[in-house]
């Protein structure tokens, strides 16, 4: 086996060492009646076989759509550096930092991570990352809840229906009261929240660029939250933060979000990038490993694991969350991602998105039966409504090569002739004219 | 090393992309744009690439050092399984994809992996059924107590405690409290084994759930394990699996055969997916057939025509987890794994994991006090009692390790081991690596008697040397400030 | 630009230091009318621009063909952990070790190589690399003009045509006399040596596997090429050396061939792997760098390039070759590959492309019109005579999925209905079945 | 470290095929088997990737240290080009495919690539043709110098004289050697250029050829050397441009234009393709209009129709100098880079290298000697003369400068420089860089007077201290041995 050293003189010594004649011997512990009633595992292959099995099956999955897909999650160019960093094992097969002086890399690493995130959001505090951008909202609503000492969660319903799904999954035996924002002409509606905002509110949940892409300013709504003494959290993607308002400009208290889209692959839904950062008065509420700046016993400056009373492994059930290994990797590439492009990539990257977006939209408005959404600005995604059931013409546009949307009717009521189109600066002139050219045509 | 902040120059760039290729669109309203550019450094790609190429080589790593860090499984990592899960094919698969209409069928590779890598889960633990969503170890425990919540509202009874022993991982108790769940401590006994007369004291009808890890964290197969699990059903309780040591029971034993009713693995421990410096992980969780209907959706299933496909139907799920399959990247990795070895490699997986284990204890014990002088599983534990009364500190012996070569044992935990040295060697280190660990580790008793200072003033050849923790907590530096 | 990190004020400053005060005026030594009558070179596009275009060409070219080409090229399996290996900046970004000191890793992989090379031959002596396989028979032809004062040189002409050619290119200027020995059924013919060879010889060039496919035992003819003061040289493949009999066995002075199958990927011709070994009193007349074990100031082992005095940036036109730049990075494959496989799966290897060729010629003797040549035993290769001209079937295999083989008729006159064909280890059953079925029927 | 063969423990196993899946053959008779078995090492696979990642960490590279080996234009290698020619398509391509009949319109792509490259390689020379086919550049000079043979013979007149001037790399006069050519040195003037009178009386009838290197090996552009080539050619000798130094005049000079008639370049320096620790790298030839018929064969042609082809009808060819197609992994990340910085980009690389190597040389000129005091082009050249008389010689400069962290200058060549100091720092590093570099030279250079010692000590920072490099020659120990 070749991944398993021992040879049989070796087995031979070291059974001799532990005074045992078999390695049977050393599972005595384990009762008979407590061995396998069943292992019917296939036998082993060769790495030529298995690798040519999965290559194979790599083959069934199309690669060769032209993807308008987005829905939070977004085909953006990744550059050939940021993989040639990330693929250094004492990046990839190293474990959590724990002992620093070993360790030094990784650390500065994640400090500089903590650094990119800040700068994004415009906030003061990052953690080294959490699972995803999903799981990164439920912890901002859990430190609300702490923090506020009340129950009511206010969420529009222009975040992204599985983030919400996720909320109420991993809180339905806990005592929380939602409240649900309808979403009028795609924005998030100001009169609504002034219903439901109150003192029982421990926190406001928005999006930006919301579901359908809309843009907004929410610094308004933010400022009503505050009035009531209650956190104002927004899920925000990060590309479009080389251009928006940024959460910390708006006031908002925590900023999470997915970080998929600085340098990470779509990989079929995983491993993704959950950010986190907060205004300073909130880090000790904050959850998962946090990288801090000290100086050794010479003086020298070096980093470590910090703040360590929150988590788990020394508070354990009082901790301010149950995370332990996070999505370090994905982070790194993030921070190498953010590190190439610089301020001026990322503007550019941002700026890129926002132009092909609306060229997109000027296209397609142009295809009769086709009414692109305007009642707000948008970002690199925006919503059309169609003639017929936008199910259908998606099947119609796979055949003709394209990914060319997500169906908005799979997440909202009365909305099943609504597609959302994501356009990345991955997306050239050429891709876009063809989109609009197919749509006509299958329409 | 310097920041790649402070290697900023104005004006410098690293990465320009293509002028856009279509005209100039009217701009954004100003209200809605940044004020304030974000102070990302302005460096060349050679900058980024020198610096984080030089940064990787401050790090040990199990391609570069022995790694035996306790509860950690760090075995090395194949080489092939990166090369597979970087095809296109699967790196850039939009994850919703199979769920527009006409994608499934432009998803079957991916559908058939997280199939397939589920029945085999399943059968290496003995469970009905296996969720891939799960994102670590912790989340698949989340996972699993919310899971034993829906099982026990279904039955109509809100049961209030989850018991975890006292030698559990922290993210047991931390993962059943965020649950919602009232925390139960159960302490070690003398003989090393959970207390059971307290165990018994404590299981009631409000209890969901036991909470265990099998080895325990000492390393050590608990023989009263089917009694516990018996007691927990008469109980109306459950059993949960906390799966990070299963790694010494592979084709050894089930933990659905013992009794288990929730089970999560770390793929990145026993299926030999790396860590990645902290992540990403995988955690998936099994469960018994009575369990099966609570599952996150969507479940990956396959048709009678062969053809695989995302079933969402299931009105007792618990919902979503995690916003669609789990971390594909990693479980691709596991299923590789999982067929390169097959049946006989996985036996001979943990054959050899608890042999060089033994061969540790074997080696060490007469130099390192052994709090349960018991023969291990996957992992052995000492402690660094007798080392302390010369002022060595478990911490001093990791500091020398580091400057010998080699990654520490796991010395924080567990809690109730003072001054542990929790070493897990893995079955791919060779009885040379061992003895080059064990010769070392020898050494540092010796030292302790005669020149405890030697062990002390470690380490040397670091990067850094030992650093300040208490500043670094008291007068937090998060981030670099322009 | 990406790659130049010059800012504006960097510039400035730096051409004040120079006490300049533009960047033309450091071009000022280029008389005005030498500068460029024309530079047409379209404008530079970005790292996401041209991986998009180099994909469209690399999707032009097919990658789902079942492989029976050969020819001295050979398709098998490379384990990745030697791409990982190869993939390490510090490997491939490093020059030539020209300072000890900090390539000490360099100059023990090459130390490795040449104890691989050794190995694999059976010969004493390896160098650091050549170019290919038919520059390193070009280099040991050299090396036995040198030794020897006489410059008759006897060829088999189941040495590779390509091989042969470079040779006759190589020394068209150098009053070298060549002699061809036709092959007779497949096999180099004892008795035409037996004409040819006399003590005007300087060296005897032979393959084995010959081009054919055809495996030989050439002790004999080596005892007779001693006799009359030549040397032996061959081109050997190394793959067959985990069974075949080795150079080292026969008694050949100078071993030579093409490392490709050692780990390194066919990429359409290069780069690829010059080996060469011989016996160690032919060690100062050998071409290119060497790497020796010594010790440093403290009596540790360490290693340096030596016995430079052979080479052109010290011998200049009196060197043994003007070699300079090789090809490491192959060695480096090399070595990493026989160390993965070591002793066992060398031979393991070799066993399989030899079982599996055999079950190949099983399977088309049964075909009618097929006529499998059986003169010699082969290795993993071999010929095959079919019904019409090997072109046209090659021609409709292709249609079939197929690259069926190599029509020998391109090489060798008389021999158009000749078809080569080679059978890897990572061909499977299945592979091997459908190249009958398929060649049945497009016969 | 260990050796690898020192690793292996018999019955260890790193690489393991499956089971043949066909019937056993007969076996082959035993006369035509290799009696003995290799002493290749058996180890794991762990033990492989753990031995040879460490030994890269020994090694000093570009992406890890400044490395401006004069002559070798070590500029940085953008890692886009990498991931280019990784790709399957490329990689996996067999190079006899378009030599099958029908296998020419399945490799359509890489036979673009070929002929694309030859044009924008012509264009920047201003040479009429390309062949990519030899494998590094001394490779092309050789072959080059087989062009002007087929030339001259074609004439009806064997020459057999090549001039060479006495600052020109080895490879130059060894190249001319052994194509058969006698070499005739040029000594270098006083001013630092090959001396004129010499070049007149030498020059004759029998020239076949002259050599240049341009700019020089000093770093200098001989601005005679249209003069040079100009009574060359009334000769009736060819000019020969050894293209090593070409980073220097991208887009500001051409060697056709010039005068030159064979161009070598070398694609793992001015065209950024990585160096792979020795190589591979190529060393593409280009012509001039009278000299095209000779090229090698075969040529990659564009048909009518768009379609690319292999051209073997070239009766004058001087036949296959390579396998094949040359290294065309090698030239297809040169071709990406092309691409990449396109006109522009290829002119400010000239541009920034210039810049970076008169920055050197303006720092660096009090402290050392310069041999030629001229503004230099892509490199300087500098001599240790002044540090000798305290002892401190080039070499022991070299070392100091590793324990900092820097790799050397080039200090064996040019032979013509005593003690030389040939800095070539390339237009990828930053005057950050560049000023931490000279930092250290002017230190030494202090140091050399203060305290010789500091420097001839070095280096002392390193995995081995200077090595004896007498004994290695004397007893050759050349591999290791069971
Ligand atoms: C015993 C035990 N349980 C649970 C965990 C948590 O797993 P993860 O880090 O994947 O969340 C660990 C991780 O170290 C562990 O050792
Ligand atoms: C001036 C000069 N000419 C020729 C060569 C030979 O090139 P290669 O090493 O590619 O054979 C070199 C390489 O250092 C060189 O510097």
């Amino acid at each position: 086996m070749s991944y398993i050293p021992h040879t049989p003189e070796d087995i031979k010594q070291m059974l001799g060492v532990i005074g045992v004649t078999g390695i049977d011997e050393l599972f005595k512990d384990i009762p008979a009646g407590l061995r396998p009633r069943s292992f019917d595992i296939p036998a082993g292959k060769s790495e030529a076989e298995v690798t040519r099995h999965l290559c194979r099956l790599a083959a069934k999955n199309a690669t060769h759509l032209v993807n308008f897909v987005g829905a939070g999650f977004y085909d953006h160019f990744i550059p050939a550096a940021v993989d040639a960093i990330v693929n250094r094992p004492e990046f990839y097969t190293a474990y959590t930092p724990y002992q620093p002086e070993c360790s030094q890399g990784w650390l500065q690493a994640i400090y500089e991570y903590q650094t990119v995130i800040c700068e994004l959001t415009g906030l003061d505090v990052s953690n080294a990352s959490l699972y995803d951008g999903g799981t990164a909202l439920y912890e901002a609503l859990m430190m609300a809840v702490r923090l506020t000492g009340r129950n009511k969660i206010i969420v529009d319903s222009g975040v992204n229906l599985i983030y919400r799904t996720m909320l109420y999954t991993y809180t339905k035996n806990l005592s929380i009261e939602f409240v649900e924002i309808p979403v009028v002409h795609g924005q998030s509606s100001r009169t609504e929240f002034g219903k439901h905002l109150d003192e029982k509110a421990a926190a406001v949940i928005l999006q930006n660029p919301n579901f359908f892409g809309a843009v907004d300013d929410y610094s308004d709504v933010v400022e009503q939250v505050h009035k009531f003494g209650a956190l104002a959290i927004g899920s925000f993607y990060p590309v479009s933060l080389g251009k928006l308002k940024s959460p910390g400009e708006m006031g908002f208290d925590i900023a999470t979000g997915e970080g998929q889209s600085l340098g990470i692959p779509l990989s079929f839904g995983g491993p993704y990038l959950g950010f986190m950062s907060a205004k300073k008065e909130l880090v000790r509420q904050m959850p998962g490993r946090i990288v801090g700046a000290t100086v050794d016993s010479e003086g020298k400056r070096g980093f470590v694991l910090t703040l360590q009373t929150r988590e788990q492994h020394i508070r354990r059930e009082k901790a301010t969350s149950n995370i332990c290994s996070n999505e370090a990797l994905c982070a790194l590439r993030a921070a190498v991602f953010a590190s190439l492009l610089g301020r001026e990539g990322l503007k550019e990257l941002a700026e890129h998105n926002y132009q092909k977006a609306e060229f997109a939209k000027e296209e397609l408005s142009r295809i009769s039966g086709v009414e692109v959404k305007r009642s707000s600005p948008t970002f690199n995604e925006f919503t059309v409504q169609l003639p017929h059931h936008a199910d259908e013409v998606v099947y119609r546009m796979i055949d003709k090569g394209f990914a060319c949307g997500f169906p908005l009717g799979r997440y909202y009521k009365g909305m099943d002739n609504y597609l959302l189109i994501a356009v990345t600066e991955k997306r050239t002139k050429e891709d876009i004219l063809g989109l609009a050219g197919s749509l006509e045509a299958v329409l | 090393m310097k920041l790649i902040f402070e290697q900023h120059k104005e004006g410098r760039r690293g990465f320009t992309y293509e002028k856009a290729d279509v005209p100039d669109a009217k701009p954004l309203a100003k209200k809605y744009c940044r004020k304030y550019d974000t102070n990302l450094s302005s460096v060349s790609e050679l900058d980024v690439v020198r610096h984080y190429t030089n940064l990787s080589r401050l790090n040990f790593s199990v391609d570069t050092n022995f790694y035996p860090l306790g509860s950690c499984t760090m075995k090395y990592n194949p080489k092939f399984t990166e090369r597979v899960a970087s095809f296109d094919g699967f790196s850039q698969l939009h994850p919703l994809l199979p769920q527009l209409s006409g994608g499934g069928m432009l998803a079957q590779g991916a559908l058939e992996v997280l199939y397939e890598a589920e029945k085999l889960l399943a059968e290496i633990t003995g469970m009905a059924a296996f969720t891939t969503q799960p994102l670590a170890g912790a989340h698949g425990e989340l996972t699993g107590a919310m899971l034993i919540a829906a099982y026990h509202k279904d039955k109509g009874a809100r049961r209030k405690y989850v018991i975890v022993p006292d030698s559990s991982h922290g993210t047991n108790p931390a993962s059943a409290a965020i649950a919602g769940y009232q925390v139960i401590v159960i302490p070690t006994g003398r003989d090393g084994y959970m207390d059971l007369n307290e165990y018994k004291n404590k299981l009631s009808t409000e209890t969901a759930a036991v909470m265990l890890t099998c080895p325990d964290t000492l390393g050590i197969f608990n023989p009263h394990i089917k009694e516990i699990a018996d007691m927990a059903h008469e109980a109306g309780a459950l059993m949960y699996y906390d799966g990070a040591n299963l790694n010494a029971l592979l084709g050894k034993a089930r933990p659905g055969d013992i009794g288990f009713d929730v089970v999560h693995i770390n793929l990145h421990k026993t299926f030999a997916t790396p860590h990645g410096g902290g992540g990403p992980g995988a955690g998936p969780v099994g469960v018994s057939g009575h369990l099966v209907d609570f599952l996150p959706i969507p479940r990956v299933i396959r048709r009678s025509d062969g053809t695989y496909a995302l079933d969402y139907h299931s009105h007792k799920s618990i919902g979503y987890i995690a916003p669609f399959y789990g971390n594909f990247g990693v479980i691709l990795k596991a299923y590789a794994y999982m067929l390169r070895l097959g049946k006989e490699g996985l036996i001979k997986a943990a054959e050899a994991a608890v042999l060089n284990a033994n061969y540790c204890r074997a080696r060490l014990k007469e130099h390192y006090d052994q709090t349960f002088d018991k023969a291990c599983m996957h992992e052995c534990v000492f402690s660094a009692a007798r080392q302390v009364k010369n002022g060595v500190h478990a911490l001093d012996i990791a500091k020398y390790l580091i400057d010998k070569g080699y990654h520490p044992p796991t010395v924080y935990f567990p809690m109730i081991v003072k001054e542990a040295l929790m070493i897990e060697p893995t079955e791919t280190e060779s009885k040379e690596t061992l003895d080059g660990f064990i010769d070392v580790m020898i050494e540092i008793a010796r030292l302790a008697q005669s020149d405890p200072s030697a062990i002390t003033r470690a380490p040397l050849n670091t990067p850094v040397k030992r650093l300040d923790e208490t500043k670094a907590a008291r007068e937090p530096n998060l981030r670099w400030k322009p």
